[in-house]
């Protein structure tokens, strides 16, 4: 069972790396800020996933809920900003350079 | 050579944690926008705490955590502790405090980052040396 | 500059990988890293301070003088926040607009909170009182609490949270978390230990010195606790606001 | 239940990956809001990697201050300059 | 009881007393001025206890925090050496906080126009007090990690105190930050390749761990140690590393920089040789790396760039700032010359340097309390004005120069001779430059201090020799005149320093 | 008695977290949860009307209304599925579109219920509330066709109507 | 007893994957910043919720006190993820709306209606 939590998280992250994709091209921030909600949500499991491939899932069980709340505060502050700034949709005029 | 090239390539936490200093510095030292300065720092910082974390791990070990262990019932347990299969708990205890000073320094820094905008209304390092020119 | 920084950054590197050729292999377990002092932490720890996170009993009883200084670290952070950016209310906004706060607005958001805050609160002194068991204690409770308070303020506004903490009381609260820390220390010294030696506190509550040990982790963890949700807040507030304390983020 | 060795290394490789990535990204968006944001989704990578490298109390401290804290910290300064930075 | 617990009570007290001004200071002003002078003066005594007692059993001190045995918690170990600096550390601190009582509350709030800044004094002084705190934390710990905490608590309240002087002292002071940062997290990567070699963070079983053959041609363990030099190098601002240095200092309030200026540099200096002898050894950094002849070199174009540039320089405070950079070579220099006399020079610097870097920015700072002004215009007829400061500003030049009675000429004659022994002819000849350079240029405020200011008595109507005395208010003399004092004493007594403080400290190794 | 709800509910929280029965964090979990209902007493319960047997009752309600919701969602994730897994291309599958409607909810509480399983419900996301008025965007013109005029988004109402306020009943069974 | 609890842990977490995936497919695929947040808040909240409850059920093998109280842990998260999720998903919605990101869509005269009502209002 432990291996198909190995196999579980790595295939969450894989999708995480195309959220992660997400936040790279944007274009506004506030897409960046879509993908770096759905990452941390994710973050959530792979504590979780971790956890419990380790076979000590309750001593991760709080890391998760931190995760969870603070995770849902950055949102909600992006958010806010965004409403404060009324600028969520500033797009980068160049291009990322990686 | 291939000796080297092997115990490099094997610690490839030692390529991410020295990557990521190099980006740190960099910009640290090369940024123009004091706020991508302070992200550098940060980055930085964090560098060097994966690189305590990585001195932490043990092959087969697990957790610093006694499993099931109660406050109370210490004498039965004490003497069955194997230090081999706990996880180094000193460099995490170190890098909690590395963590707490990294976030102090970075209030303290964006608290300055403040400061500086509101007196040359600006926070790129060659507009605001211009202004101090004049 | 850049080609400074490039050239910089470049021998950091290369010397640092130099370097990592004399390491030894990652995750051994008989890496002197791992033998030496961290040996003696894991295998007596419980025994002499019956904390079975060993993070907990090195960071709050070995190296507690270690976490003192954290906590005055932060502490000194706050002050300083508060010392640069601090001012009195001077409204002259350019492209910061007025935030959508009227009455009948923002319901789901305050509705949230509502819902969430309390329950932070809880899962932030939950995770205090049980950093010796699990992952946690005080700093990462305070944290949490903290953000509970910033959640609030972030939902409703500053001035909604400042109506539930003056700053005064949050400059007294934080001062305080250092002071309960360093009392605990200091009270050590008149019990006829040394200084942090909790073990002392075994004449006051009457429990073996194991035990009293414990507990006096728990009291600095609270003191951590305090001091880091006040300044957290602060942080927040001070930054937030710009110094203004009218309106946050 | 037998007790695995700490090399999740599939998630090691992938999330240092992630972090590197991250990073740059951070520091090479012009708009500082969008690199606050990054930012933060750096420290979520942090702190799974270091879950994973069984530092629970550094992942729990890091999920509290450098995911949740330092990330609205970076957006109340930002509230307060100029968002777009020349590099 | 108290006699064994002093150790730990230097530190603790201007721990709490940081916190009693938080939280009791903020109803007035003045009340926090006493509490702080208050504890100054308590650490201070027990910072003479500790000397006395180091001085009667000629031991070291050891103090174990938590009752922990030494590997496994922190200890505090107070030698010969740390209990002269934290001597010099606490005594400093008491003389800028009975110095600050008229200029904190001039300097501090109300800095900005139209702006009122609320709680700015209490939490000036609570800033003093942890920055007191750190320093002297720094100075006894026993132990590699602890020494970062406690340099990053006295770094960030260093930076509140630099941060609060004029409009550009904001960016400066992020200069310094950056630069501080990038220090204190250098010796910290320094400190984990230790740590990861030996398995070690206390400093006394480090060192025996390092003195194993193993150790002593391990790369990462040279590398841990070029680090840890680096790191320091950033904070004390050696030569190519000092770019943060003038600016910080000189637009900081000058209660900060008297408090600053003194101590930070010369704490740093004092890490550096704590961590070369006693955490690595003499042998290790002399011969097994044998990196002297790049150091010292590097310490004589460090002396000779601060003189030339504070040459350059019209702003009285910014001239001094770049003496302190060339003083930073003269300790660096004579730590790394390898030899006893060096040495000697060395750590007699770091205590005359203090001092007469205290009393050269006290009185500078007296005289811009008076005119408002720091620029060398400003001496003019500053003999006439304001007599007293003005002498104490000569004293101290002197002492800066090397005239013989002053404490200055006795450090400069060991690093010479240190210099000699160990044919390091480049070092010597920047010595003696920079002596030359600080005569030229302390001959030149005097000569400027002694003649009137003739354009503005021009225009007050030729009423020679009537220009009214307008001398410093008495909390501000009085350290001046006893930071004087000090200098005359540590001058005239320096044998006994040398013979009964540093040349026990000498550590094995050193010729 | 809000404050000593607050308390017995936090309470509850801390069994169900602590997992430890021993007397010290007994005590502990009590002087928490007295402590946050010291604090943050006020916040949980924004309507302060109701007694205590009828939340009860409520949250008797709100499990049934919650079952159906779960039902809601997974159809929501099957409809996001097919359109995101979709070789078609995206102008052909998606028609965005922005509506308003103001229901006949009162409390803040019953709206942020509703608010949110508009979001979780296929097809549609509340945009904001303000005065009342609903601004929904829905992801395709057939979902908003059928939220606007026929009863999916009124049975909803009614659904959420029934657990908060069924006093309100009658008045959505008028308007429709 | 295992076997079945294993496939009911592997089809929660299983099914919650393929959620997520369509979540991820969405956020990548749809036109515009709206669009991304109903693949977004819709997928990322059910399938972390299912995937906790697969972890809830994995639970149950050890049906002790503490294994239980895990279980219920792991269904308070998901209770939470239930609150914020949608909660969140709307905050930046309307902080999108709020700063009038451009909008995607074929029915222009539907858009710019509500649009222009927001510029009244303002």
């Amino acid at each position: 069972m432990e291996n198909y939590f190995v196999l579980l998280g790595t295939a969450l992250i894989l999708l995480m790396f195309l959220t992660l994709v997400r936040v790279v091209k944007g274009p506004t921030a506030i897409d960046r800020l879509i993908g770096v909600n759905v990452i941390g949500t994710k973050s959530t499991l792979l504590i979780l996933i971790i956890g419990a491939s380790l076979g000590r899932i309750d001593m991760f069980i709080d890391i998760a809920l931190a995760y969870a709340l603070l995770n849902f505060m950055v949102s909600l502050a992006t958010a806010r900003f965004f409403q404060r700034n009324r600028s969520a949709g500033m797009i980068e005029k160049e291009e990322v350079e990686l | 050579m291939a000796n080297f090239l092997e115990a490099v390539l094997g610690q490839y936490n030692n390529w991410a944690f020295i990557i990521l200093l190099m980006i740190g510095i960099y910009a640290m030292i090369a940024k123009n926008n004091l706020l991508k300065k302070v992200i550098g720092m940060a980055i930085f910082q964090s560098a060097i705490i994966l690189f305590y974390v990585s001195v932490s791990l043990k092959k087969g070990a697990t957790i610093p955590i006694i499993a099931h262990g109660h406050g109370h019932d210490h004498g039965a347990v004490a003497h069955a502790i194997d230090a081999a299969s706990y996880a180094n708990p000193l460099p995490h205890v170190l890098m909690l405090t590395a963590i707490v000073v990294g976030v102090a320094t970075l209030g303290v820094a964006l608290a300055i980052v403040q400061k500086v905008n509101r007196v040359y209304g600006t926070i790129e390092e060659d507009e605001i040396l211009e202004k101090i020119k004049e | 500059m850049k080609i400074i920084a490039l050239l910089v950054s470049v021998a950091l590197g290369v010397i640092l990988l130099v370097a990592t050729n004399d390491l030894p292999e990652w995750g051994d377990p008989q890496s002197p890293a791992s033998t030496h002092l961290s040996r003696y932490y894991i295998e007596n720890s419980m025994e002499q301070t019956s904390v079975p996170n060993f993070v907990t009993a090195v960071l709050a009883d070995y190296r507690g003088y270690d976490t003192m200084f954290e906590t005055a670290v932060i502490f000194c952070a706050g002050i300083t926040v508060l010392t640069i950016l601090r001012r009195s209310h001077r409204r002259k906004k350019k492209d910061v607009q007025p935030r959508p706060c009227r009455e009948g607005q923002d319901i789901i958001l305050k509705s949230a909170a509502r819902l969430i805050a309390p329950m932070m609160q809880l899962f932030a002194l939950y995770v205090l009182a049980h950093g010796h068991h699990s992952p946690g204690g005080g700093f990462q409770g305070g944290v949490i609490s903290g953000a509970s308070f910033i959640l609030l303020s972030i939902a409703y506004d500053l001035e909604m949270l400042l109506s539930r903490l003056k700053e005064r009381t949050i400059m007294f609260f934080s001062g305080l978390g250092v002071l309960i820390y360093a009392g605990i220390g200091a009270i050590c010294l008149l019990l006829g230990g040394n200084f942090l030696n909790y073990s002392s506190w075994s004449k006051i509550l009457q429990v073996s010195e194991v035990e009293a040990r414990s507990h006096g982790m728990l009291g600095i963890e609270i003191g951590v606790f305090i001091t880091v949700t006040f300044i957290m807040i602060s942080l927040y507030a001070d930054l937030a606001s710009g110094g203004e304390m009218d309106e946050g983020l | 239940m037998e007790v695995n060795s700490w090399v999740l290394w599939q998630f090691d490789v992938l999330i240092l990956l992630m972090v590197v990535v991250c990073a740059v990204v951070a520091l090479q968006l012009k708009d500082l809001v969008s690199s606050a944001i990054t930012f933060g989704a750096y420290s979520f990578f942090m702190c799974i990697l270091w879950t994973e490298m069984l530092a629970v109390d550094v992942a729990f401290t890091e999920a509290a201050v450098g995911a949740g804290v330092s990330t609205i910290l970076f957006l109340g300064t930002a509230l307060h300059v100029k968002r777009r930075a020349k590099d | 009881m108290i006699q064994s617990q002093l150790p730990i009570l230097i530190i603790a007290i201007p721990l709490l007393m940081a916190l009693a001004i938080s939280l009791f200071g903020r109803k007035s002003d003045i009340l926090c001025f006493y509490l702080l002078v208050l504890g100054m003066a308590a650490t201070f005594a027990a910072a003479l206890g500790t000397l006395s007692q180091v001085l009667s059993t000629g031991e070291s001190i050891h103090y174990y925090l938590g009752g922990w045995s030494a590997p496994h918690g922190i200890e505090l170990v107070i030698d010969h050496l740390s209990s002269m600096v934290l001597c010099m550390i606490s005594g400093v601190a008491l003389l800028v906080g009975v110095y600050s009582k008229r200029t904190v509350p001039a300097e501090v709030p109300f800095r900005t126009e139209h702006e009122k800044i609320p709680q700015r004094v209490p939490n000036y002084y609570t800033l003093y007090s942890l920055l007191i705190a750190g320093l002297l934390a720094i100075t006894a710990t026993g132990d590699a990690f602890n020494l970062y905490v406690s340099l990053e608590i006295a770094a960030l309240a260093s930076y509140g105190l630099l941060a609060l002087g004029q409009g550009r002292a904001y960016f400066a002071t992020f200069k310094y930050l950056i630069m501080g940062t990038i220090g204190a997290s250098f010796y910290l990567l320094g400190v984990g390749y230790l740590y990861i070699k030996t398995g070690s963070l206390n400093m006394g079983d480090l060192q025996g761990i390092l003195a194993q053959a193993a150790m002593q041609h391990s790369t990462s363990i040279t590398i841990a140690f070029a680090m840890i030099m680096v790191g320091i190098w950033v904070k004390m601002a050696f030569f190519p590393l000092h770019g943060w240095l003038p600016n910080a200092y000189t637009l900081a309030p000058n209660t900060s920089s008297c408090l600053i200026a003194p101590l930070m540099t010369k704490v740093s200096v004092y890490m550096m040789i704590r961590l070369m002898f006693s955490v690595f050894s003499a042998n290790y950094v002399f011969v097994t790396l044998g990196w002297q002849n790049l150091v010292v070199p590097m310490a004589a174009v460090a002396i000779i760039f601060g003189s030339i540039s504070a040459l350059g320089q019209k702003n009285l405070k910014r001239m001094l700032t770049y003496i302190i950079i060339a003083e930073v070579g003269y300790m660096v220099g004579g730590a790394w010359l390898g030899n006893a006399n060096g040495y000697i020079g060395a750590v007699y610097h770091i205590l005359a340097d203090g001092m007469m870097t205290l009393c050269v920015f006290m009185a500078l700072g007296a005289i811009i309390y008076k005119t408002g002004d720091s620029s060398l215009e400003s001496m003019r007829g500053i003999f006439r004005k304001m007599p007293i400061t003005a002498a104490i500003f000569v004293l101290g030049g002197f002492a800066m120069i090397g005239i013989p009675p002053t404490c200055g000429f006795f450090s400069k004659w060991y690093l010479v001779t240190g210099a000699y022994e160990a044919g390091q002819w480049f070092f010597l000849g920047a010595l003696l430059f920079s002596s030359l350079i600080n005569a030229i240029i302390f001959f030149r405020i005097i000569e400027t201090g002694f003649f009137p200011d003739f354009n503005r008595e021009k225009e007050s109507g030729h009423h020679e020799g009537k220009v009214a005395m307008a001398e410093a208010p008495l909390s501000m003399l009085l350290p001046m005149v006893i930071t004087a004092l000090s200098l005359l004493l540590i001058g005239l007594y320096s044998k006994d320093i040398i013979n009964g403080l540093i040349r026990p400290s000498i550590p094995p190794g050193l010729l | 008695m809000f404050g000593f709800m607050t308390f017995l509910l936090m309470f509850g929280l801390w069994i169900t977290m602590s997992g430890k029965f021993d007397l010290f964090h007994l005590a502990l979990g009590v002087i928490s949860s007295a402590i946050v209902a010291m604090i943050s007493g006020d916040l949980l319960f924004q309507d302060r009307q109701k007694g205590f047997g009828y939340r009860l009752l409520q949250a008797g309600r709100f499990v049934q209304y919650a079952v159906w919701l779960v039902a809601q969602i997974i159809y929501a994730n099957m409809y996001v599925l097919k359109l995101a897994l979709t070789t078609k291309k995206m102008d052909q599958v998606l028609d965005p579109y922005i509506f308003s409607f103001k229901p006949h909810l009162k409390t803040p509480f019953a709206q942020f219920v509703l608010a949110n399983s508009i979001t979780l419900t296929p097809g549609t996301v509340t945009i904001r509330i303000e005065d009342g008025v609903f601004l929904v965007h829905a992801i395709t013109g057939p979902a908003a066709g059928d939220l606007e005029d026929s009863d999916v988004i009124n049975g909803m109402e009614r659904r959420v109507a029934a657990v908060f306020e069924p006093e309100i009943l009658h008045q959505i069974e008028a308007g429709k | 007893m295992s076997m079945y609890l294993n496939t009911i842990v592997v089809l929660f977490t299983g099914i919650g994957w393929i959620f997520f995936l369509g979540a991820t497919v969405g956020i990548l695929r749809f036109p515009d910043f709206y669009t991304r947040m109903h693949a977004a808040g819709k997928g990322d909240t059910l399938s972390t919720m299912m995937i906790l409850f697969g972890f809830a059920a994995y639970q149950l093998h050890h049906p002790d006190l503490a294994s239980l109280l895990v279980a219920f842990k792991i269904v308070f998260i998901a209770v939470l993820i239930f609150i914020t999720g949608p909660t969140a998903t709307h905050a930046i919605m309307d902080a999108g709306y709020g700063s009038k990101i451009d909008h995607w869509g074929t029915r222009d005269g539907s858009v710019s209606h509500c649009l222009i009502k927001e510029d009244e209002r303002s």
